[in-house]
């Protein structure tokens, strides 16, 4: 999230960042990679979801993680440039095999 | 139009009587089971887990497009999750049509699509003790029906 | 494999018990129904008859074709025949197998070819009284499901 | 069925044909238009599935027949130039509705 503080005519605008805290799921041979079904992860201002990603590569357990694995925000698919909110729900999503 | 997540048993009567009217001339039915053996290995029972919301939203949306497409608005899609042995019923799709192409067509849609989409997964459990996830894109070509 | 021709209620439980293996992933079940429009005319029920030596005979043989073709050996094919009120089930075709395209790709040939080999007649009861032969033949598009 | 006279020589042969009685079944619309569900026809030595239709088509009601029903022969679909024994089942099937 950004702020912008007020500003007065000339001034250059100051910008305050904040670290914005996402939640994200992980299921099945990610979650038991990880050692967790959720995480809570700390990123930059307005990240999108491959900032999400990198953020979770850190983690112990996370080499198992595919290049680019399927997404999701909110229940639905997501790309990896896509937006994320800070209460945003992402989820990583092994290959399914559900039926 | 129903779909739902389970963890009972799937009552494969009361959704063929579900989808059935009176105007209906065809129904089709199609269950997915558990099998005991996948990629030559013996396997006595699958651990099936969900993001259980994004999959039933998943599913709904499966059968939206296949109501759209095909003209089907009685379809039900029950999915079951937890343990299933061997031939129990892992999903069942219950279409009726006034003619059978749409019902069929409709309800091999909606296989064909919970497949690729809805965030469901399973943990085999192997004869020898051994517990492995599927992972259909690794190329494991029996792990498809 | 069977096939038969019965009088009573099908048994659509029992039916897919009879195809259930332990190496099937996917069963498949088709349901012909009796629906209460026929041609834009109301219809409160249909009588059906059958050369009931060549249509077991008939039957036998798309069965057998089938799992010829798709390697379904686990077929059961019912057909009734007798009076039947709406959504009354005329015919069921159960098959599995271990895959789901092989089970979908079977139940569909055997229903198509029974509708164009197997001696079966019906004459449709319309809710104004009147009783007439249906003859998929004469372009009636609507008699076919 | 043919039958041979025992010939001396020099005699031209003598045929004597008898008329052979085929079952014939009727279903359906057929069995109502004929008023019957089977018939014994009889036709000529030798016949094939054509003459033994040509035969069923003098009967009352028979106008209701198509120019080319379908045939079976002990349950088994026939053509119309397909011989037909005496001991025979000939059915004339209606357009078929099952399913």
């Amino acid at each position: 999230m950004l702020f912008r503080a007020q500003l007065r005519p000339g001034d250059r605008p100051v910008e305050f960042f904040h670290m914005a805290t996402v939640r994200v799921l992980l299921f099945a041979s990610y979650a038991e990679a990880l050692g967790t079904s959720s995480l809570e992860i700390e990123v930059g201002a307005e990240p999108r979801v491959r900032d999400v990603l990198a953020s979770v590569r850190a983690r112990a357990g996370a080499t198992q993680l595919p290049p680019s694995p399927l997404v999701a925000i909110n229940e639905r698919y997501a790309r990896l440039d896509d937006p994320v909110g800070e209460r945003d729900e992402v989820a990583i999503i092994p290959p399914v095999a559900g039926g | 139009m129903r779909v739902a997540l389970v963890q009972a048993p799937i009552d494969v009567s009361a959704m063929l009587a579900e989808v059935s009217t009176a105007s209906s001339g065809a129904t089709t039915l199609f269950l997915g089971t558990v099998r005991d053996v996948n990629d030559a290995r013996a396997v006595d029972g699958i651990e099936y887990s969900a993001y259980e919301a994004m999959a039933r939203r998943e599913l709904e949306t499966i059968a939206r497009e296949a109501e759209a497409q095909f003209g089907t608005p009685h379809i039900v899609v029950e999915h079951r999750i937890g343990f299933l042995a061997l031939t129990d019923i892992s999903i069942a799709i219950a279409v009726s049509h006034a003619r059978r192409s749409p019902a069929m067509d409709a309800a091999r849609y909606v296989i064909e699509e919970v497949k690729k989409r809805v965030p469901i997964w399973k943990r085999e459990h192997y004869a020898d003790g051994a517990r492995e996830w599927v992972d259909p894109t690794r190329g494991h070509a029996e792990v498809r029906r």
